[in-house]
């Protein structure tokens, strides 16, 4: 029986000391009609060992080819110490449950109070929990969060950038709906591809709002004015939320620098450090906040504190948000997170340290730099936008974006993120995205088989 | 001691970064940060002896018998983890074409499948992230679907006084009021209340079953039909699923929406805290809304189906699939096991349940609901320790850390008095049953002989018991550049 | 620098300690017309990321494509539980030395004396100790401990079967040759493949020996008559030298069964329990004897004793046998030997039990048996010999085997060993395995392929 | 509790074998065997769950100091352990043709190159599996030089009384007569011995340099010039490589053939207990002796040199090329460190060596060759303490256990009485040589005012001291089925 340890006389046993004669006497309760037989199954396939679902997992993960990745798009083939995940998948992370019993589980509990002071170190702000789902579901708590936290306003509307990753947008307005929010878009300089502050102004007209979404980079990779952001926010007693990429975060303005008075809450997606992309998860989000918006805060909260001999030790703490404790009343329904993406967050981060990921997001902004060079010098191929780039460019292409992906990948080339269906305005367009694993080898390989393919392309409308 | 203490100025992980990286020049100097982050600089073997060691301060179940009731921690297959890890899936861009993916897609296609199967529900989706997820998911299709018929006037959920606290959370979530029914002395719900709650303005109600009690909800089939014919949905919260696999099905309940944790029933990791998975399945009629993105299978090729395909879905709750590692590990799980597998668990962990709890009485515990069978967990009340001998069920809980168990679940649910929720699990052996039995017995006669000892546990771990109340009163979220506290718990 | 930890300051505060003003100072007692300058090792690449090397490395890896493999001898294709290495990786088993604070290695001591207790389980001896190489370095130090361990004879002859493992012979040669042993080639039978009584007879001559080497199963997969040649052994005052695969144990009677009086020593490769092929290593060689020879015993032996207080624990004993208190009269110069290996071996044989062994080898010889039936239809193919065997077959081609095998290899079959060169007399002839690793449809794929290549090959001599 | 004895008939890790072997026909009933091995039956859960909490009783390089002298237990990168179990150097079988190896065989053949150009030798052979085999090997190749010559008088190999035991050991194994030679007071080889000792019988000289006494033998040129006038050959012993990498080579000391442990110098795992790799170095002369399988490169094309290759050679040490797994690890480390970095290794190794030295004799320790530099190593003598404390070397290092410390290497080499050889490596950063000095001086204090505490040590691990004579005398070296102990040590 695989992974039961019942001998046949341990069942004998057991059932002796129950004073039933078969396992099926417990089931008793359950009215008989609704009991079902084996048959019931029977469309689930038998067991195999594991030898054989080894090599069924194999086959099939060798199908999915590795081809050369060149999107971006929220997701990022960063290149992942052997150290991380070989001690994050040790079985006292990996098999252990969220550490209610703080005694017997400091390991995690001081992994998640580094994440956190790691996390304020870089977005600047006081506060960090101990991650949400995603980077997307993230900044929905985050939303849902500033409307609870802001006192100034009433306010239920929120201002969302349309240079915001458009699965952020779908996700904030799956979760943030049902409670009445208002999302407001705000749309993006069609030069220079940011979010202007004329635009916030424009998308508020006379009413309030809550909060501004400021996402730097943005979807496009652009990089926003975010002072200007941030004071206008400010200006107009809403919150600043900050979405941002920890890796560019090395190099750019942290939020709690953001304007006169920093961005209130900070939110994004941890995959960047140390995470696989895997598909698209378990990925991490982060939410970090200033500390009078603490007890708003959703997640979980490691704090240090005491033992009964007065040496240190760490606990989760703010537990009467939680729902466990306030239920219908918490500041979220969240419970389980991304723990153990958390613990191999921080391993990373504490293999990089502050200037290993300086050069981790010098060298991804070099590569794009670099790639965005070889692909313009494509006829017909040109930015879309003016203003500096993290480590995404979009592109305007000279044939139908999808066609040429298409062609692309038919030689394992991942050409980018095709921007067209999500802004048709942009039409045809490309996003593209060079992490410091790309090798002039391969940003040279893209550039050739692209040029190909456009010399065999009609030309665009 | 923290890894921001061992922190020097000029340390790194010498290989871990580029090392010729080129110079920053296009990006305007406003927009650049003009100070490094707090964060440490230190060496790599620093960073995997700190975390090694850190990691041996864990309890897991890969080295303790750790049966936290509600939780179901169950043995985590090495296989599933190696083979979710294998490079294959690792290095799959999340939004890489079809075209790259039929060997996952298969994987989650057959997964959606099995899930299916097994709950007799008629569509799944794989999306929800978490449990909390998955319920926000469920009352959201809820809604979708009262409001899709223009039945505005639904705007309340009900849900049982002994529920898990995510579940009135997520229907705050999702927009909804709620209403808590009384649980009777049997363990049941209390069906006249539910008599008199029911009405136009029922959305649905939402049930454990297994209910958080350990005992099966003998009038399912009469709750069903009073909330249907009250125009309102069921909702199953799957987190007590590993109870009834293969012997009843929500679906035959007549439950409308479920989700499943699979980090729960199919035995994927709980990594200190998540990630989870919370698929949820449905009956025919709240199909149209599930989550996105799902996988459909046409003539034999596997693709997402997103907004565009499913103009009806609830919507997206993470950017890109969810959390597809644990999908795969969760898959490889049921393959293992197989369709008797399934229902074996279901089999064992009643069995073990029932054991224990027996030989716990013997032993002169205080079992809740004496007169029902468990399922796959049950509820002893140290009501009488407390009282006659001063020592608490969370004092219990913290003594039995220092004989090598993780402690029960402590004070849930609510409606038993001083209480212990045990969850065996089926992977655990009749030895270690028995061994749990031992201690709990041992620790009573401690607690007559010495209470001090148990009022003062643990004495074993790398700490003693924590200040909680200190923890919540000064704040000590994060660690900062200068910080005076020095932390020696990790050392000696 | 990589792997140093040395900051500046660090550098600085030592070199002020030790009073002196650079590194290079504390190399002053080297004569210097010897010191090297860095241009001494210009040769050498510099340093590259973990990034750039895990590129490297991959690509490699790739390169040696993933064949059908069809070779055994002496290096078999098992499946390995995901928990083995995931486990046995552990840092605390990996980087932890040779356990000479027995107080601060319980771990490794105990699943040393464990394993020590799985091999005498499976070879029925009474000893054995904690590894050492390899199967073939083994059976060396089994021949040497042979010698000095037989009272009865003070000859240095050892017989030795032609039907033993070509490179088990060689290193044989290598490692004993130098101690003036004798070593005796004992030929087989050209239609059973087993090494009869008769042969030893003959080889014997009027000559004594001190001990005779028996492999089962031998190196063409053949069951000996083990019971016989044992005795034998023993009625002519030698030692019986057990090679045996320890997958086979699970099904074939035990060394320490054999004959009237059982095998004296027991030796072979540990590679089938949980270590990869690897190309060859590393593996783990083990040597069980009985209790009177232990004090021969070259290699570490684990002891079970008691602490202070009278607990049980481990320890590392009879290490007065050993270099480093013997030096030059030691059993055996072997220190370090395959620790990391034995704690995935134990690990394995745990997780199998005798009944999963038992089910593994059913499987390899149900599929070497299939394998045998599929190659066989095939015209001009046709089994060397007669008698049964365990999980290997010698075929009979009726091509050269050199160029049949090139042949499959360009298709990603590695179809078996050439055993041409070692055995002129079986010419062309071919060693297979099946492991329970094959599946049907490679078997059979193998066949059709093979067919396929025969009908195009010219017939063999 | 011994895995054995948590077995219990007819329970098994299901999933791990074949689930429905055919039966075995046509293997005679006299070859059968006819009762099962007493193999443990056990759950996996109880496996890992077994293993992973013995791991935890090990002190290692991962989670502690590990200052072994000789030893050289520095940071193991876990890289070259990852990089090295990439499934396409796992799955090759080793007789694999080289159109399937030409990956690995490109690795394996820069080693070489690399190895040959650290050593300043001319050829090198990755085959020994171990230090000990890569002696063996060494010592055969300057046996069969002397008989390719017809010198078969030089039965005798020179050995310092300082050297590891090996030396001797492995000369014995090659045939040959050792002859000790005496250590001057300064640490040096006595040469007046050395002049007296050598002759038409010698073969050649084993030496180690640095010594083990951890000091550079300064008089290398003389005794290379003395041994191979005398017409024998010199034998460098690789162990302490690590003190010299970059700096000195023994190619030019005048070593004919040397041996590298890559489990020390090239920082590949110890593995409690090996795996090793002992490749080993020739000047021209002795090229055609290398023990095969080497490693050839023609036309861009790698392949395997065997016997028929390489007609002189001392022949096949393993059944197939080592232990290449080791030989991976090794160039993934020379590879991300460099040749700067190789330089740096020995810096840093002696650096700390020398600092931490300075700091003990400043606490008061008295270190042996006092007036040396040290190399990467050193010893202190405990002969102060254990007269007037009644405090061992041994209680020091079994106190430091308790202290979180691995203890150094203790009564080696023999010439020292009550010593600590200390060998901290490069990759211990300067505050864990600091607290290394704080617990020995906190052990020192310990053994003044209460040497009980110290004579009784360790007082922190899962046992205390082991007693070694009941060991060796009341033999228990295997588990068998009905073995009435009980070790409970692994639990509680």
């Amino acid at each position: 029986m695989p992974f039961i340890p019942h001998t046949p006389d341990d069942i004998a046993a057991m059932l002796a000391t129950l004073g039933v004669d078969s396992i099926a006497a417990l089931f008793d309760e359950i009215p008989p009609e609704l009991r079902v037989g084996a048959q019931a199954l029977d469309a689930i396939p038998e067991a195999r060992s594991e030898m054989e679902i080894t090599r069924l997992m194999q086959s099939r993960a060798r199908a999915d080819g590795e081809p050369l990745c060149f999107i971006g798009a929220g997701a990022y083939d960063h290149h992942i110490p052997s150290a991380v995940w070989q001690i994050a998948s040790r079985g006292e992370f990996y098999s252990a449950y969220t550490p209610y019993q703080a005694e017997a589980s400091q390991g995690t509990l001081q992994v998640l109070y580094e994440f956190q002071s790691m996390m304020t170190a870089l977005t600047g702000l006081d506060v960090s929990n101990a991650s949400l789902y995603d980077g997307a579901s993230a900044l929905a708590e985050a939303v849902l969060m500033a409307v609870r936290a802001n006192r100034q306003t009433k306010s239920r509307r929120i201002l969302v950038p349309r240079a915001l990753h458009p699965a952020y947008r779908r996700v904030l307005h799956t979760l943030v709906a049902p409670q009445g929010l208002e999302l407001v878009e705000v749309g993006f300089d069609p030069r220079g591809g940011h979010t202007p502050v004329e635009r916030l102004e424009a998308a508020l007209g006379e009413e309030a709002c809550a909060a501004v979404v400021i996402a730097q980079p943005n979807f496009f990779g652009i990089l926003e004015s975010v002072d200007e952001l941030t004071d206008w926010a400010h200006a107009h007693q809403a919150l600043a939320i900050a979405v941002v990429n920890p890796v560019a975060l090395a190099l750019l303005t942290p939020p709690g620098d953001w304007g006169a008075k920093g961005a209130d809450l900070a939110c994004g997606e941890a995959q960047p450090l140390g995470m696989p992309l895997a598909s698209g998860g378990p990925y991490a989000g982060f939410l970090c906040c200033k500390q009078e918006y603490v007890r708003q805060l959703p997640g979980r909260i490691v704090g240090r504190t005491l033992d009964l001999d007065g040496r240190p030790g760490f606990t989760l703490t703010l537990q009467a948000r939680e729902q466990h404790i306030r239920r219908g009343k918490a500041t979220s329904n969240i419970c389980t997170n991304q723990g153990l993406l958390v613990t191999a967050a921080t391993i990373h981060l504490a293999l990089l340290g502050a200037e290993g990921l300086e050069r981790v997001a010098a060298s991804c902004h070099a590569n794009t730099q670099r790639l965005g060079e070889l692909l313009c010098a494509i006829s017909g191929v040109e930015p879309v936008f003016e203003r500096p780039v993290f480590h995404e460019l979009a592109l305007r292409l000279p044939a139908p974006t999808a066609s040429v992906l298409n062609a692309l990948a038919a030689e394992d080339i991942l050409g980018g993120f095709d921007l067209d269906p999500d802004y048709p305005e942009l039409e045809p367009a490309l996003l593209v995205c060079a992490t410091e694993r790309r090798t002039e080898d391969e940003l040279r390989h893209y550039a050739q088989r692209l040029a190909a393919h456009l010399e065999r392309s009609p030309a665009a409308s | 001691m923290l890894i921001q203490a061992q922190s020097r100025t000029g340390r790194r992980a010498y290989t871990q970064a580029p090392l010729h990286p080129p110079p920053v020049t296009t990006i305007p100097d406003a927009l650049r940060r003009h100070t490094r982050p707090a964060l440490p600089e230190v060496s790599e073997l620093q960073v995997v002896r700190h975390y090694t060691r850190l990691s041996q301060q864990n309890f897991s179940i890969d080295t303790q018998f750790y049966p936290l009731g509600s939780c179901t921690m169950k043995y985590n297959p090495r296989a599933c983890h190696s083979l979710a890890m294998l490079p294959g899936f690792l290095g799959r861009h999340p939004l890489a074409p079809e075209t790259h993916g039929q060997g996952l897609l298969a994987c989650l296609f057959e997964l959606q499948e099995i899930l299916k199967v097994v709950t007799g529900m008629h569509a799944v989706s794989l999306a929800p992230a978490a449990g909390a997820q998955g319920e926000f998911a469920g009352v959201a299709m809820i809604r979708a679907y009262h409001r899709a018929r223009g039945d505005h006037a639904r705007t309340e959920i009900l849900v049982p006084d002994a529920a898990h606290g995510t579940n009135p959370a997520s229907a705050a979530m999702a927009g909804f009021q709620v209403r808590e029914l009384p649980t009777g002395p049997d363990g049941d719900l209390d069906l006249g209340a539910l008599h008199a709650a029911v009405g136009p303005q029922t959305a649905g109600i939402m049930l454990t079953n297994p209910s958080t009690l350990g005992v099966f909800e003998r009038h399912i089939q009469t709750i069903a039909q009073t909330v249907h014919q009250a125009g309102g949905l069921l909702y199953y919260d799957g987190a007590n699923l590993n109870a009834i696999l293969g012997q009843v099905r929500p679906g035959d309940m007549g439950f409308d929406v479920i989700h499943i944790n699979l980090h729960k029933t199919f035995s994927t990791p709980h990594g200190g805290g998540g990630p989870g998975a919370g698929p949820v399945g449905v009956s025919r009629r709240l199909e149209p809304y599930l989550p996105v993105p799902l996988v459909g299978c046409e003539n034999g090729r596997y693709r997402w189906l997103t907004e565009s395909d499913r103009p009806a879905s609830i919507g997206r709750l993470t950017a890109f699939g969810g959390n597809i590692g644990i999908l795969l590990r969760a898959y490889v799980y049921a393959r293992l096991i197989g369709r008797q597998g399934l229902a074996r668990v279901a089999e064992f962990a009643t069995l073990n349940a029932n054991y224990l709890r027996a030989r716990l009485q013997e032993a002169g515990f205080e079992a809740a609901y004496p007169e029902r069978c468990a399922s796959h967990e049950f509820i002893l009340s140290l009501k009488r320790e407390a009282r006659e001998l001063g020592v608490t069920a969370m004092d219990f809980a913290k003594r039995l850390l220092d004989y090598g168990y993780h402690a029960p679940t402590t004070y849930f649910p609510l409606l038993v008095p001083e209480c212990l929720l045990i969850e065996p699990t089926e992977t655990e052996s009749k030895e270690d049953l028995d061994g749990f039995v031992a201690a709990m017995t041992a620790i009573r006669r401690e607690a007559q002989e010495n209470p001090e000892l148990v009022r003062g546990a643990p004495h074993g771990l790398p700490v003693r018991r924590l200040d909680e109340v200190h923890a919540a009163r000064q704040l000590d979220l994060a660690w900062r550049p200068g910080d005076p506290k020095e932390n020696s718990s990790t050392h000696g």
